[in-house]
């Protein structure tokens, strides 16, 4: 029986098994290689908690999405057309989101008595009609590892741990994609261990073999390139992508970056990426606290180095106080926020655009900072290198919002040209014999006072947290004084405005609705708002990375709209904000379930509204 | 601070006032603190420009103000981290955190304890007058226990700190203690925390006349002071009192205080050893024991490795190893391809 | 000459003077004289820094603002009509506020040449016309007072700083005051030290003989008594009530008070009273930092007391993690904030309002906490009491806004009888052998859940920050969990709706101007408002206590009129929530210069905009 | 925790195991620790519901979940604060905290040291694995120089603090170690700290197989353990070793390692002292230190005033004093009147 290929568009798949299962990293090698590929696409894991929870549980599962396409895409995917199901588990969490009719491959080795009890399933799912209005492919893969390694000198489990190579080749049959990437990764991944090279390449190609041998597939699957613009591409992630924006911000600069910081899911990987930057001369400080992590960078800022910390939402509220002394001290600083399901603890491994307010909001006093959020996980390497420019050009700190879908999903990107990039002036202040020095000295045009760095001869001064004297800088207790120092530091920070572009407006400049997002719920709303136009609704969408201050030509765009809806993975911060500046009823789409929204449920939403 | 040239060799005392009137109650021990840091600057052989005060919050951390070098004055209890990162951000800098019983050891003693771990080349001059100055007057960590102030009427429930024996169990590398009233020896003092490389933890005894009014009389009266304070000497043996007939002995692991005389003589003393921890934490714990007299000076310096040196030796080897950073590579990737 | 006794409505005298000179003392004294004799009044005590100046500096100038009337006053007065001025930095500092041709008393021998300097006058004002436009009194106080203490066995300097009495004295002639009230104080506060009861009330004597002697004064005054309801009074300041309210909420409750929290300025007197109550059984414990505070709080509540902390901004900005573990652990708990101004350390002894949107959205997450204002010294009380009810009755930490201005200053307080304020039901959970407990099941009208305390037989549970399953309050990361759970945290604060009276609005129910106001500006708004409406104007006036929620009928009365402004002493945060829920195109009058509006800030703008 | 009565002495293990599921890694030393506390709180004479667990954030601090008391799952580095808290709101409860070492001693080290200050009778439970475990393995402060981690490629550069020295240096009155895989001394360590009245501060060392495997290896490993591990009894001769031939002396002020035979004998030895601060001080700076056994057992137990116990107190004397409080009388104020 020859095989038929058939042309598809796009695919979801969804990766899911235990923790233990390296579904992780399955997705990942799946990407990079559907990436060199040159399909365009995104990608969603999905940790479930932070605790490791006992094999074979449902708490246990973690899971790995991946949506690919011909065309260009902005979404990980609605809904999955394929689920691979390492054991019962993954699949009693992960079944009813699949599509109708979709397909599943599992393990049936894992459908031990065992298992099935562990996952709560009274009976076998692959035997008691469960599964039977889906294409399922029950495959014994633990068996046909062990075969594929039969001679090797290693353990049972070593190999058993190499199914996920099984599964991964044979999706690689499925949707027709190259072997060596992955063949080469496995040979430098355990390069001081050949012997798991050896198993691992076998069971991938066993799964490969098994696709093209065994002849139960009635199709095979080709998802052509798809029409990227012309240049250079890499998959990137987003803590990838803001460590690294960081960085080029440092080195436009000129000045070394400082990062001071504590751990916490789901922004550690920007400490721990950082970390392996020394041969840049990055200085990380992983510190007691979050509390000395972002006072250790505002003391790095002091002395002329770029001080940067990040934190998620919990780490945040308690750098609160000294963002507020990086306000009146008015010193470089970048915060960024991987934003995860709060309140407190709340939900550490999933997203959630909550912590907005709190940038905003969340210190004592008139304390104005700065916010900008990422739009794509790409995006986050842009958003980082503009917060370091305004938090350098206004000496201010900056707030850089991101989340945990942005910081952990993937994309292709479409790789800058690190000389293309605008270099940035530091304009340190230099000693004036003829002029006496004052610190809160203002530039006329952006309002930003001087940066005088201790070493600097003929500048030293003192600042700190009490109210200072306008231009001098002294402590200054005068209630005019007070006001006019109130009105420059919130003046200063709306000045940005004037490098915020003009803002793009995706279908046209009027119609029935508007869908306003910000952050990392952008692809969401682009796919719905083309699935809406491609339906005839006269609706457009606006995404605002900037959000203190917002753009200016806002308010003309927004009243041009009969309708504005405003999709949050909140209870409607940006809502809020909209309304009272613009006094326009937007209505906000709020879901705070811990992941990003389908286009389908924005899709509805609207519908629901303009009909 | 690694070696300063120095520009200008003339720097006396007033190079290092600056304009700002200074704010502290009259009396205040404060004073003194201030007038011999001003005094003894100018013999560390530093420049200017390159001196750094950080503070926290109190009366004592006004300080920064009127020294007329770099200086921020941030907020409660931060100072050493601040100053963690002033350092690392430019570790030829001599960086000095000024701060109080209350912002170093109350809401500031996470930062202090790491600081003294991790051996940045830190001086702290901690001004303890075991009170809230600032606050007008609450009981502090380092206030004795059954303090009656105004947030304990009925007096403090809790068991002071020893703050040396904290910095010792930190693993401090240098520690040691002065008083505002002895002014030649706190200059000494500064002198010594300069010198120390790696973080220097200097408590200071100061009065608050306002609010904790002669907290160390004992100990700065004329009257009483022979006898109440012991001076330590690095390999002297431990003599104090009037005449110098007083003396510290170890009974099995027990110090204990003995008069000389027949049953002792000096030489049955315990010398002091800068260098060995257990006599250091022997001495802390004399302090608020009223049959001890209580140590000034240092208890204890050794060299220990110091955390900026070591991160600029690792920045140095990773360059070394895998070349100085290639931003164009960093994000070109592994794994890239080309659309035409 | 006799001399004449002219009927006065009102007065506003302002004592200045050192640090060191006792001026809040005098003012407080002179408080409780005026408070006796019937007059209503208001208070404004003002020290500028946090720190003691040098003796005679301008930076050391302590003032108190006293406005007491025979009328129903709000605020502490405008302008003054009598400045005190105990040596020319006081002079200096304050004579610019004092109204055209009021009247000055100065200490004559505190004008010498350095303190001249100190102050930085050039001449002696006393002498170079500075205050020929005023009816100036120079009188040699520290000679007379020395005159008086002549024989005693007392210091120079002892007999010296009794020259504020002297003070004293003369201004209760002046104003037609008893001594005995300050007499029997001065007897009471130096018990143990006879000789300066002497001496000071010789200093209070000698001033009011002066004035009964020397013939320089041209008229005495009289303030009748003020028309207050039937009722007994006292005088209270603001921190003092709250801190008596927080007891009453517990002993209504019968639980003990818990609090836990660390000195700050202006907050700290809320420990030293609650300390100064452990013969009602009030446990204060000063933590080491804020944090402590805040979560030993937490923790006595966990137990079954009622946890209560307290401190100002940078504080409170210190908590915010806390507080989102006290919102998701739904457990009662009351925070104060005494806020002053900002950002960071900013103003620690001046008041300001910028601490709402910390209040309000200052966490990570979605973490809803009430907020409760109180808008004069007394209603510090049924603030704080209010706030104690609605934590214990739905379980959830509750925001108390003060400020610095109410903290300290004070105003005739109508005292309730205890006994008419209604009772607290704690509801704690008791064992119910028949059902299993579940301790995130729900009462049906408030949502409350059940509190359950350690040591109750059978209910042994578990809670934490991590989000809780609806029901069994196990740890759930169910997508549509977390969202039902979110709503449910944000309807239970809004339930608390139900509980707030009708909003009374002073004046008609529509017109040209509704002054909307909350904290407080109460005064200042009420006062202005009705200068307005003499005016004739259409201006009625709108109080909030409650800002989250807000009370139900808030929207219909605004619409109701033509402009709405709302005067804060920040850059419009109330504003913004006004704009945002209601889309009325609200007006700020933004102030932030660490002091009160005065009346005439507000008529002026009001009229201003509708002319 | 005053004496309860017990009102069913017949609580066993399985009294103490809740309903919810154990989600450690397979092989975590967590699991021994759990064990043996569910194992032995039986006998420690309690009513189930006086007990409550607090921890903070980290893998250990899931632990309150497993035990079928009533237990707070909190904040990160917080548990001390909140444990403070809920003993002072009622005294009668016992109250356990459990912890990690990054929990209790990086972001809440201020908490930990303050608490031990103030001596509350409240138990610690500090589970050191050296190493974050719960957001996948960086480095702690108890993790040795050097240490390459995800957050350290190139070694970490702090020193470690040695969590016994540093709760010394804080005044703990009651100071022990454990390890995870010794299950009776484990079991003793839990029942010496709950009879101890003041606050207990009990180190466990636990494996964390996952991203610090055998951090603590040569200690438990057959081959080795007897000359890595020092046993702690009170009064006993510091004796170790497979045979019982070394043991420890004090030469002059400084601790020595020694064989007994010609030259030493066991008399030569230090003797323990649970009482003796400067000998818990001695031995707690063995560790981290390769020429010397790692002690365990109980560093130093002493009575030392206890917070809630002056609280009671003091409430008591001041109704005592001035008669229960009367809040009308309060309201009344002193300087009242009446408006007819
Ligand atoms: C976050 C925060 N909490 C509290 C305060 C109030 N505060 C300022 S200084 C201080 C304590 C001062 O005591 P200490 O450090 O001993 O300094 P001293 O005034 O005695 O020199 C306190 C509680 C503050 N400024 N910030
Ligand atoms: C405020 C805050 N910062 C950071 C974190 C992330 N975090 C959780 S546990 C932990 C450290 C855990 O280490 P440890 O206390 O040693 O516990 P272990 O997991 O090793 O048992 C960190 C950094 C957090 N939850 N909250
Ligand atoms: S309050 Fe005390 S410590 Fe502060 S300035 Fe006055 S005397 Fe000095
Ligand atoms: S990560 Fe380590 S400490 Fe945490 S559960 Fe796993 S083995 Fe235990
Ligand atoms: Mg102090
Ligand atoms: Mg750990």
């Amino acid at each position: 029986m020859s095989i038929e290929t058939k042309n598809l568009d796009k695919v979801v798949i969804r990766f899911a098994g235990d923790s233990g299962d390296g579904m992780q990293l399955t997705g990942t090698r799946f990407t990079e290689t559907t990436a060199i590929v040159g399909n365009d696409l995104s990608t969603l894991p999905d940790y479930p908690a932070e605790i490791r929870a006992p094999a074979g549980s449902l708490a246990g599962v973690s899971a790995f999405q991946l949506h690919f396409s011909s065309k260009d895409i902005h979404t990980p995917g609605d809904t999955p057309d394929v689920l691979v199901a390492m054991n019962p588990a993954a699949l009693k969490v992960h079944l009813s989101e699949l599509i109708a009719g979709g397909i599943i491959i599992v393990n049936e080795n894992a459908f031990s008595p065992k298992n099935l009890k562990l996952a709560g399933y009274e009976s076998n799912p692959l035997e008691d009609g469960t599964v039977d209005s889906y294409e399922i492919y029950s495959i014994q893969m633990s068996t046909l590892v062990s075969k594929a390694c039969e001679g090797m000198d290693i353990s049972p489990k070593t190999v058993d741990r190499t199914k996920n190579m099984f599964a991964l080749g044979l999706l690689y049959w499925i949707y027709n994609r190259p072997l060596e990437p992955t063949i080469q990764w496995l040979g430098k991944k355990f390069a001081k261990r050949p012997e798991l090279v050896d198993s691992n390449v076998k069971a991938l190609n066993a799964g490969y073999n098994y696709g093209e041998t065994v002849e139960i597939f009635s199709a095979r699957y080709n998802v052509d390139k798809a029409p990227l613009a012309a240049g250079k591409y890499r998959n990137i992630n987003g803590n990838y992508a803001t460590s690294v924006g960081l960085l080029a911000g440092s080195i436009k600069a000129d000045i070394p970056l400082f990062y001071g910081g504590y751990p916490i899911t789901p922004a550690s990987d920007i400490l721990h990426t950082l970390a392996s930057f020394r041969h840049f001369g990055v200085k990380t400080f992983q510190a007691e606290d979050e509390i000395a992590g972002i006072t250790s960078a505002i003391g790095s800022s002091f002395s002329g180095n770029l001080g940067v910390t990040a934190s998620s939402g919990p780490g945040i509220a308690l750098k609160a106080e000294a963002i507020g002394l990086a306000v009146i001290a008015e010193l470089p600083l970048v915060i960024v926020n991987v934003q995860r399901g709060g309140p407190s603890t709340g939900l550490p491994t999933k997203t959630e655009q909550a912590d907005l307010f709190q940038a905003l909001y969340g210190r004592n006093g008139e304390a104005p900072v700065p916010v900008i959020a990422a739009q794509t996980p790409g995006d986050c390497f842009y958003a980082a290198f503009e917060a370091c420019q305004a938090a350098i050009k206004y000496r201010t700190p900056v707030f850089l919002l991101t989340d945990g879908y942005l910081a952990n999903g993937s994309e292709p990107w479409s790789i800058p040209n690190f000389d293309d990039l605008p270099s940035i002036d530091p304009n340190f202040a230099e000693q004036n014999d003829d002029l006496p020095f004052f610190p809160y000295s203002r530039d006329k045009k952006t309002l930003a006072r001087p940066w005088a760095i201790p070493g600097t001869v003929g500048l030293e001064h003192r600042i700190g947290g009490l109210e200072k004297e306008d231009v001098t800088g002294n402590v200054s207790y005068d209630p005019e004084n007070h006001h006019k120092m109130t009105e420059l530091r919130e003046q200063k920070v709306q000045n940005i405005v004037n490098d915020i572009p003009k803002t793009q407006v995706l279908g046209k400049n009027s119609g029935d609705m508007l869908i306003l997002s910000w952050g990392g719920t952008y692809g969401s709303c682009r796919s719905a708002t083309e699935r809406l136009q491609n339906d005839g609704k006269k609706v457009s969408h606006v995404h605002l990375r900037w959000i203190n201050p917002l753009p200016k030509d806002l308010g003309e765009i927004l009243i041009r709209f009969k309708n504005i809806i405003i999709p949050e993975l909140n209870m409607g911060q940006l809502s809020k904000l909209i309304r009272a500046d613009y006094l326009v009823d937007a209505v906000g789409l709020n879901h705070v379930k811990g992941r990003p929204f389908k286009a389908s449920d924005i899709v509805d939403k609207v519908k629901e509204i303009i009909g | 601070m690694s070696e300063a040239k120095v520009k200008n060799p003339k720097l006396d005392r007033r190079d290092f006032v600056s304009d700002q009137a200074v704010r502290w109650c009259p009396g205040c021990g404060d004073y003194a603190i201030l007038a011999q840091t001003q005094k003894v600057f100018p013999d560390l052989g530093l420049d200017k420009e390159k001196i750094v005060f950080i503070s926290g919050i109190g009366c004592s951390s006004r300080f920064p103000y009127y020294m007329n070098t770099y200086g921020f004055h941030t907020i409660h209890g931060r100072a050493p981290a601040i100053a963690s990162g002033v350092k690392l951000a430019n570790p030829d800098l001599s960086v000095w955190v000024i701060t109080g019983d209350g912002d170093a050891l109350s809401i500031g003693g996470n930062h202090t304890i790491h600081l003294l771990r991790r051996n940045l080349d830190v001086n702290v001059m901690l001004f303890n007058n075991r009170i809230y100055g600032l606050t007008k007057g609450q009981y502090s960590p380092t206030s004795e226990l059954g303090k009656i102030t105004k947030s304990t009427p009925l007096g403090s429930l809790d068991r002071p700190f020893n703050p040396l024996a904290l910095a010792l169990g930190s693993h401090a590398s240098f520690v040691a203690r002065a008083i505002d009233r002895e002014t030649a020896h706190l200059q000494s003092m500064i002198q010594r925390a300069h010198s120390h490389k790696g973080s220097s933890y200097v408590e200071i005894y100061q009065n608050c006349n306002i609010f904790n009014d002669k907290a160390f009389a004992p100990m700065t009266d004329r009257e009483t002071k022979s006898d109440t304070v012991l001076w330590l000497e690095d390999k002297k043996p431990l003599l104090f009192g009037a005449e110098m007939n007083k003396g510290i002995i170890v009974d099995g692991n027990t110090p204990k205080v003995v008069e000389l005389g027949d049953k002792w003589s000096a030489d049955d003393l315990l010398v002091h050893d800068e260098t060995d921890w257990t006599i250091a934490m022997m001495l802390s714990h004399f302090t608020y024991q009223d049959d001890f007299p209580n140590p000034i000076g240092v208890f204890y310096c050794v060299d220990e490795p110091i955390y900026e040196v070591m991160l600029d030796e690792q920045i140095k080897f990773a360059i070394k190893n895998k070349g100085k950073g290639d931003i164009q590579a960093l994000l070109d990737g592994a794994d890239n391809w080309v659309v035409e």
